[in-house]
C-alpha cells in the first residue's frame, strides 16, 4: 500500500499546475469560483487552449487525438482543474458522445464527428431525459419513424443542457413500441438547424437559464445519423452513463468549495472574531472536511482498483451519493456563513446590487443551481436501488 | 390548556384567507390595511386592538401560505417599538425594520456604530425600505430611529429572494433618535421572531402540501411516487417534522409575554426548531420533487427562497442554537 | 389558544406530585433511574400503592373500577411519575387487556378478571408476536382447535415482556385458516400454569431477561377465556394497539433522561471544566432539548384535539417515531457523556465491578436496552408506513 | 498510488485468517504468538519485523472481523513505548495500557497525577490488566511503566463490553517510571488509535455483512426485507458509509510516520469517520434487524458492543471532532 503519487504522476500534476497557472485567466477562473454562467465564448476558449495542448479529450485513446490519459492522471487533471477554478470540460461531446462513437459509431461517423468535437465546429448537447419519465429513462416516448433515406423525428426532450449553444444533439428516440420498453429505442444524431426543432430555456430557480426543453416537429433526420444499429440504443446509452461517470466524485470541485468555505468563514465576523474559531461552525466545516478527505481516498481506491482491471460495479454509484451530499452540504455552510447578509441573488444584479453582490450573492445561487447535483445524472434515490439492487445479490 | 382558535381568531383568519383570495399584488397592502390587519398586529397600547402571540402566529401563518411578500414584519416591529417608545407611527405607514449587516451572520454593531445621537456605518438586506416612511435600525445594544430622507442616508434597491424589495443603507454620521436598548424591546422584538417562524411555517406546510400533492399524483414506473417506499417513508418523516415546527411556533406564541429566560429559551427553541425544518424541507421538496422542483416556473422555487429567507431573518438556527446552548438571552 | 393547565389540572398535578413525594421509596426511585431491573415484589408493591389511591387504572371508567382520567390527567400523572423516577404500570393487564375487556368481554369476563387485575391477583402478560412474523402481526400461526368445551392451543408466542413474572397470558391464536389471514384470528385468555405452558427467557444485548418465548403444546384452554367471537380476534387487536398508544410520546420518560444527562454533563471533566459547558457538547444537548420542547407541545396538542372529540388519525404514530428518537438520542448522548468510561455493564457488577458502577454503567446498558424502542409496538418503519399510507389518501 | 495489499501482507492475511479459523479461546493467544503477529506489529527497531501501518490495520480488521476479544493493542503500544524508551517487553508479554480514567470521557490526568515518580489516582475500564506483566500509564502529559505488584496499586477485574476482561486501577503513591512525554510517543500511541480504528473496521465489515445477509434471507410480508425499498435505501447508505470507513483507516495507515500536523489530522479524521461509522452500524444493524437485533444469542450482539468499545478507545468521535475543529494536536 502506498498513498504516494508516483514520480511520473507528481511529474503530470506539476505539468498540469504550470498549465493552468499560465493559460487560466484569472477573471475567468474568478467567474467559475463563484458559479457565474460562462458565455458561450468564454466555455470555447477554453476547450481551444485545451485542445492546443492535446489535453481537451484526457479519456479518448491517442488514436482519435484523445490524450490517453491513465484514470489517475484524469483524476489529477479534474482535480488540479477545480482547484485552479477552471471552466468543466462541456461534457456532451468530449465524456458522453466521443465514447459512444468510438465504441458504436461507423468509421465514417467517427472520421467526421470526433475531429469536429475537437476543434469546436461542433456544440453538442444531450437528448435523453423527457418530460413525464423522469427517473425512468427507458420510459421515452419521442419517436422516430423510417421513411425512406430519413427518419422522421417528432416529440419532445428536457433537461437539455446548454442546449441554447448547440447546433447538434444526440437522442434517445423510440423507433419500435414492441417488447420491452428498453429495446425499442435508437442513438440518432440530429443538427439542431434542421426545421422542426425549437429549443425552450426552462429558467431554473437560482435565476439562470442553463437547462432547456428541446421541441422536434416532423424533423428529418438522414439515416446516417444513426449510430450503431436500430433498436440498439439502449445498450449504447448506458455504455455512455457508465463514462458520464468518471469524476463523478467531484473530489476537485468540492476541495475548491471547502477553500472558499474557509476562506468566508474566516473573513466573516461572529462575536468580534472569525466565524471559523466558532466551535460550532468549525465542527461543521470539520466534519465535512472529514467526509472529503475519507471520500477522497476512496475515489482514489476506486480509480486504483479499475487501473488494475477490476470489473466496475456499484463504485461509481457510491461515489454519486456521497459526493454530491458533501458539495450540497459545503454549499449549505457557505449559505449560513454568509448567514442574513446573502438574501439576494445575482440575477437581481443588474438593478441595483448590493456590495460585494458577486461574492457574497454567489452563495445561496451556488447552494440553489446545486440541489440539481442530487438529482440529475440518476437521482440519488436512483443510485441507492442501484447499490441495493447488487446488495440484494449479495 | 386549550389550543384551539378562539371565535375572534376564528373571524379574523376567515377575514385574511378572502383578502388573500381575492386580492393580490399592489391591491394587497391597501385591501390589509382596510381589513385592519395590522392593528391585530399590535397591542391596545400601542394602538391596535390584538397583539397577542395568537394573533400574531395566525396572521402570519397566512401569509406564509399564501406566499405574500409585503413587509409587514418590519411594520409591525417597527411600529410597535416605535409606539412603545412614545413616537407611534400613522395607520397604515410601512415600516422599514434594518437588522442585518454585511461581513456577519447576525451580529449586531459589525458595521455599524452610533457616535452621540449619530449613525455610521451600513445595513443591508432590509425589507421595504425603499417605500418607508420609517426606519428602526439596530446597533450592537440599541434601536434607533431613522427619517428615510435624513443627512448622510444613502440606499441602494434590489428584489430579494424572498419576493421583497430589499436595500442596502449606507448611514455617514446619520442624525437618529435612540429608541431604547435592544432588552427593553424584548417582547416587540420577540413578535418580529414569531413573525417570521409563523410565515416560515406557513410556507413548510405549503410547500409539504404541494409534495405530497406531487407525489400522489406524479407516476413513475406506473406507479405513483407515494407507492415508492422510500420516498413515502421520507414524505412521513417530513410530516413529523413539521408537526414540530408548528408545536414550536405555539410555544413561541403563548410565551411571548412571559419573563426572560422563559420567553427568550422558547424563542431561541422556536428559531432553531423552524429554521432547521424549513432548511430540510427546502432541500427534500425539491428532492422529492426531481427536475421540476428547480424550475423557477412551478411554484415550490418561490417557497424554497422564501424558506431560506424565513430561516435568516434575525438569526438563523445556528445563530439561536449557540445562544441556547450557552444559556445566553436573546437580546442583549 | 392557551398554553396553561387550568386551576383544575394544576390542583391534579400537586395532588399527584404530593402522592409521589409521600410514597414513592427514594431506593426504589433511584433503581428506575438508573433502569435496573425491578423485581416483581416491587412492581406489585407500587400497584398496590397507587391501586390504594384509586390511581392505578387511569384509563379505565369509574364503574370498572379505574380513575377515569382525562387525556390530560393521565398525561400529567404519566409525566410527573416519570419525572419522579416511579415505576411505570405494567401495561399489560391495565393499558391492554382491561380496555379490550370492558369493551368486548362478557358481562362474566369483566365481574371476574377486572378486579383481579387491579387487586394483583393474576398478573398478565401479552401473547401476540411469533418468531418469524416479525412486524407482521397478522400472520399469526399459533392455532387453537375447538374441541368440545375447550380449545386446544399448540405453537408459539415471543417477545412476551415480563412474562416470567405472570401466570396468565392473553394471545392471538389461529381458529381459523380461510378467507384473509386477519379474519382467522380469535383471542384467548390462557392459564399459564396449565400443562403444555413453557416460558423459556430470552436474553438481550444488555444482559437483562425482560422478554420471553411461550410455547403451547396441547394447551387446553376453556371455551369461556375465548373473548368475543371467534375469529374476531383482529378486531379486539387494533382496538388493544390503540389503546397500547396512549403516552406513547413518553415526554415523562424523556424529561426524566434530559434531567438526568445534564446531571451527568455537569459532572464529568472536560478540559477543566463540566463538560455542560463544552459548546459542541452543550449543542448536542440543546438540539435534543429544544426538539423535546416541541414534542411536549406536540403530545399536548393531540391530547387537547382528542379531547374535543377530534378522530386520532396518525398523531400516535408521529408521537412514536418522534418520542423514540428523542429519547434514544438522549440515552446515546448519556453514553457518551461519560465516554470511555462506561465500557462495562451491570450484569458484570457480580464479579468486582467498577467504582460508581451503576450510575455510570446503566447509560451503555439504558442505551442497548433501549434500541427496542424503535422497534416494538410497531416499529419505526411500521409507523412510517401507516402515516404515508394516511399521507397517500392525501 | 498503490492500495494493493503487497505479497508479504497478503502472506500475512492468509495465515491471520488461518488462526482465527482453527483456534479460538485459551488456545488462540498463543497461536497468535507462534505465528509471530505480534512481531509483525513492531518495527524492527522495536524487536519486531514490520510495525507498518498497512500490517497493523490489516491485523486489526481480521481481529475485529473475527470478534478476537484479546488485549493486543494494549500490548503493541505498550510494547512499543517500552521499546522506544529501551526497555523492551519480553516475547508473548501481555502489556496493558492504561488510559481511560473516570470523572472525564477520554481526558487525561483528571482522576490520576504524578508526584515525583510516584503515581496516584485512578484509571478504569484497563482491558488484560490483570494478566499483565507490566502496565503503561498515561497522565496529562505523559507515559509512565507500572509493575502489576508495585507497591499502593491495587486492581478489581470484570467483564468489558467488548468480551475482554477488564480492571479498575487504584494507584497510592505507586512507583513508576516515567518512559516519556505524550508527544514523544506520537507514532507508537497513533498505531494504536489505527488498531482500534482498524478494529472498528473488522467489526463494521462483519456486522454490515450479517445484516445483509439478514435483509436477503429474511421475509415479511412474503418478501425478502430487502424488497423494501426504505430499507433496501438505508442498507445502501450503510454500503457508503463502510468504504468511508474503510478509507479513513486507509489513510491513518498511510500517513502514519509522517509528520505533525498531517498524521494527526488524519488521526482524528479516522477516528471521526469510524467512531461515527460505528455509531451508525451499531444503530441501523439492530434496527434492521427488528427484534432479533436485541438477542444475546444472535451474533450481532457482541459485534454492537465492540463497535461501541471501539468508538470509545483512545477518543471517540466527538472528542477528536473538537480537536480537529481547533487545530490542536493529537497528542499533548
Amino acid at each position: 500500500m502506498d498513498m504516494r503519487f508516483t514520480p511520473d504522476e507528481l511529474a503530470f500534476r506539476d505539468k498540469v499546475r504550470a498549465f493552468l497557472q499560465a493559460d487560466l485567466d484569472p477573471d475567468l477562473a474568478r467567474k467559475v469560483r463563484l458559479h457565474q454562467p460562462l458565455t458561450k465564448a468564454e466555455m470555447e476558449g477554453w476547450h481551444a487552449k485545451l485542445n492546443a495542448q492535446g489535453w481537451l479529450a484526457g479519456n479518448w485513446p491517442t488514436k482519435f487525438g484523445g490524450a490517453g490519459w491513465t484514470a489517475i492522471q484524469r483524476h489529477i487533471f479534474e482535480e488540479e482543474s477545480a482547484r485552479a477554478h477552471a471552466p468543466r470540460v462541456v461534457p456532451f461531446g468530449i465524456a458522453m458522445l466521443g465514447p459512444v462513437l468510438q465504441k458504436f459509431g461507423s468509421k465514417e461517423q467517427q472520421d467526421h464527428w470526433l475531429p469536429r468535437i475537437l476543434n469546436g465546429d461542433d456544440w453538442w448537447c444531450q437528448g435523453y431525459s423527457e418530460p413525464g419519465a423522469g427517473s425512468d429513462l427507458a420510459g421515452l416516448r419521442c419517436r422516430a419513424e423510417r421513411q425512406g433515406d430519413h427518419y422522421v423525428v417528432n416529440g419532445q426532450k428536457t433537461w437539455t443542457t446548454l442546449g441554447q449553444h448547440a447546433n447538434m444533439i444526440f437522442c434517445l428516440v423510440r423507433t419500435s413500441t414492441e417488447g420491452k420498453k428498453q429495446e425499442g429505442i435508437s442513438f440518432l444524431l440530429i443538427d439542431m438547424t434542421t426545421p422542426g426543432v425549437t429549443v425552450r430555456p426552462i429558467i431554473l430557480l437560482d435565476g439562470t437559464a442553463e437547462v432547456n426543453e428541446v421541441f422536434f416537429d416532423d424533423v428529418k433526420v438522414p439515416v446516417e445519423n444513426l449510430v450503431g444499429e436500430e433498436n440498439q440504443g439502449w445498450t449504447y446509452a448506458k455504455y455512455l452513463l457508465t463514462h458520464e461517470r468518471t469524476n463523478i466524485a467531484g473530489v476537485g470541485f468540492a476541495t475548491a468549495a471547502l477553500e472558499n468555505l474557509k476562506r468566508v468563514a474566516q473573513a466573516q465576523v461572529h462575536r468580534g472574531r472569525p466565524l471559523a474559531q466558532d466551535p460550532l461552525f468549525a465542527a461543521e466545516i470539520a466534519l465535512v472536511e472529514i467526509d472529503l478527505m475519507a471520500m477522497s481516498t476512496t475515489n482514489l481506491r476506486m480509480l486504483s482498483a479499475a487501473a488494475q482491471g477490476q470489473a466496475p460495479g456499484i463504485e461509481s454509484s457510491m461515489l454519486k451519493i456521497k459526493g454530491t451530499q458533501i458539495r450540497q452540504r459545503l454549499d449549505a455552510l457557505t449559505r449560513r456563513a454568509y448567514g442574513g447578509w446573502a438574501m439576494a441573488l445575482p440575477a437581481s444584479g443588474n438593478e441595483g446590487e448590493p456590495e460585494e453582490a458577486d461574492e457574497v450573492l454567489s452563495a445561496t445561487a451556488t447552494w440553489l443551481n446545486n440541489r440539481k447535483l442530487s438529482i440529475y445524472g440518476g437521482s440519488n434515490e436512483i443510485q441507492r436501488s442501484i447499490i441495493a439492487g447488487a446488495l440484494a445479490k449479495g | 390548556m386549550d389550543f384551539q382558535l378562539s371565535d375572534d381568531h376564528r373571524m379574523l383568519q376567515d377575514s385574511l384567507r378572502g383578502i388573500l383570495t381575492r386580492h393580490s399584488g399592489d391591491a394587497l397592502w391597501p385591501a390589509l390595511v382596510e381589513a385592519g390587519v395590522p392593528a391585530a398586529l399590535l397591542t391596545e397600547d400601542e394602538g391596535g386592538f390584538d397583539g397577542s402571540g395568537a394573533a400574531i402566529a395566525l396572521i402570519f401563518e397566512e401569509m406564509g401560505r399564501a406566499g405574500v411578500a409585503l413587509p409587514l414584519t418590519g411594520t409591525m416591529i417597527g411600529a410597535a417599538a416605535m409606539a412603545q417608545a412614545g413616537r407611534p407611527a400613522e395607520d397604515g405607514a410601512i415600516v422599514a425594520f434594518a437588522d442585518a449587516e454585511p461581513g456577519t451572520r447576525y451580529d449586531r454593531g459589525v458595521a455599524i456604530r452610533a457616535e452621540g445621537d449619530r449613525l455610521t456605518g451600513r445595513k443591508t438586506m432590509i425589507a421595504g425600505a425603499e417605500d418607508a416612511t420609517a426606519i428602526v435600525v439596530t446597533t450592537a445594544d440599541a434601536l434607533w430611529l431613522v427619517q428615510p430622507g435624513a443627512e448622510g442616508l444613502s440606499m441602494r434597491g434590489y428584489p430579494l429572494i424572498d419576493g421583497q424589495r430589499g436595500a442596502d443603507l449606507e448611514l455617514d454620521a446619520t442624525p437618529a433618535l435612540r429608541l431604547g436598548g435592544l432588552a427593553d424591546f424584548g417582547v416587540v422584538l420577540s413578535r418580529g421572531v414569531l413573525a417570521h417562524a409563523a410565515l416560515a411555517l406557513g410556507t413548510i406546510t405549503a410547500a409539504v402540501d404541494l409534495t405530497m400533492d406531487y407525489l400522489r399524483t406524479r407516476k413513475q414506473f406506473g406507479q405513483p411516487l407515494m407507492s415508492f417506499q422510500a420516498l413515502a417513508h421520507r414524505a412521513a418523516d417530513l410530516a413529523v417534522e413539521v408537526e414540530q415546527a408548528r408545536s414550536a411556533v405555539v410555544n413561541l406564541a403563548g410565551h411571548l409575554t412571559d419573563d426572560t429566560p422563559l420567553r427568550d429559551r422558547h424563542l431561541q427553541a422556536c428559531k432553531v426548531t423552524v429554521g432547521r425544518v424549513a432548511r430540510l424541507v427546502a432541500e427534500e421538496a425539491i428532492q422529492l420533487h426531481g427536475g421540476i422542483g428547480m424550475t423557477e416556473e412551478y411554484a415550490l422555487a418561490a417557497m424554497v427562497r422564501r424558506l431560506l429567507a424565513a430561516d435568516a431573518a434575525m438569526g438563523d438556527a445556528d445563530w439561536h442554537l449557540e445562544r441556547f446552548a450557552l444559556g445566553e438571552p436573546a437580546w442583549a
